[in-house]
């Protein structure tokens, strides 16, 4: 159970071990990383602002209610800010839970709620020194939304 | 006292990151605070808080433009988030 | 790319750290561990029977359809056979695609044709001497079956 | 000849892991073939043999109950499977 939320690397690998030790049934984890090429072309850097005490209390909330709707056991979200290159990771979920569908769906339902709700911003710096802030993909509002369809 | 934060592009085009205002009985609701700020700061700032985009908090928590204010409040004003 | 049914433990963290390494925008990594309680309660040890041969053939077909379905960069499937004490790692599956909708699908759905398509066979061995071999769950069919309905 | 496996508890009630057999053109099906098996076997094989649980499999793929067999191919019975 947790929120961690740096300027700092981290250790994916380290923290799947972690994981993975606890011996639950299901481990599911995602992990992004910073893409090489954005909507100007060749990404140099990519600069992530956030809301600091509101990027917390929101990543906690989206581990709770996941925790709740489906039962997991444990639960981890590790979010970078600050400047980060292609390659390096931004973001890692994971989650522990007795069924591998419970697994499943708790990680993915963090990351589409975390896409949407947590207060981070990226903007991208190109190798001609222009620099863009990235928009809000409809689609990743969709994917937020089917959370909470009645069906 | 209200705090009012500006974040991402609107921290830029503002270039403003926070506002320390008195506090004023008239300024009830995130709505009448954004007429206030826009009164006070003109068409630009008109153009880009009244943004259909525009997210508002208030305490850390994303609210309604009807939600009304306190003394000690904090206010945010943002564009949609892009986390993960 | 590729699959590996092996006797011996594998190192999960480092697994994952490999996958991350390659800089992909999505990692997505599901691995199932040896439940401490079964269907006659608990579980001292669990043996597991596979066919040589149908089984890697099997896994790369599966692994081979996801990539092609989801478009992933790359992935890997890792199964032991054998036995296994609780909390052991059985099963590892890791894939990696340009965003986290597909690697989130391109996972699930190794892990759910894995399931029922790989010949491997479970049988629980309890404290007081009884075994049991696992029974098919109707669930993992039908978890199945939804990648392949007209909707 | 015809190499036939079984898998788990198959394996383990018949007590039989592989049985290598003469080809014979009359066994022309997995069909055929389990009612050679249990011809020669008896009804303790039957029982087994014709669960409706029952997957076959021809060199290392699934195939149904009609699939046409051939000198040399590798048929193996087994249980639904559990991996994973």
């Amino acid at each position: 159970m947790g929120v961690r939320v740096q300027i700092e690397p981290f250790d994916g690998a380290q923290e799947y071990g972690r994981l993975a030790a606890s011996g639950h049934a299901a481990v599911a984890v995602f992990s992004g990383q910073v893409r090489d090429f954005g909507y100007l072309g060749d990404v140099s850097l990519l600069e992530l602002e956030h809301y600091p005490g509101m990027t917390e209390r929101v990543l906690t909330e989206i581990g709770d209610s996941a925790s709740a709707r489906f039962s997991l056991l444990s639960w981890r979200i590790i979010h970078r800010y600050g400047p980060l290159k292609a390659g390096e990771a931004i973001v890692w979920v994971g989650v522990t839970a007795h069924h591998r569908e419970a697994a499943f769906a708790g990680c993915e339902f963090i990351m589409d709620h975390l896409k949407t709700n947590a207060p981070f911003w990226k903007k991208e710096r190109h190798p001609d020194g222009k620099a863009q802030w990235v928009a809000a993909a409809d689609t990743d509002e969709q994917r937020r939304r089917r959370w909470h369809e009645d069906s | 006292m209200l705090s009012v934060r500006f974040f991402s592009l609107l921290r830029e085009a503002l270039n403003t990151e926070v506002l320390e205002l008195e506090w004023s009985s008239r300024c009830c609701t995130v709505g009448a605070l954004k007429q206030e700020l826009i009164k006070q700061n003109g068409s630009f700032w008109e153009e880009h808080l009244m943004h259909p985009n525009v997210i508002h908090a208030v305490n850390q928590r994303v609210v309604m433009i009807e939600e009304p204010l306190h003394d000690g409040d904090e206010i945010a004003f943002f564009p949609p988030m892009t986390g993960g």
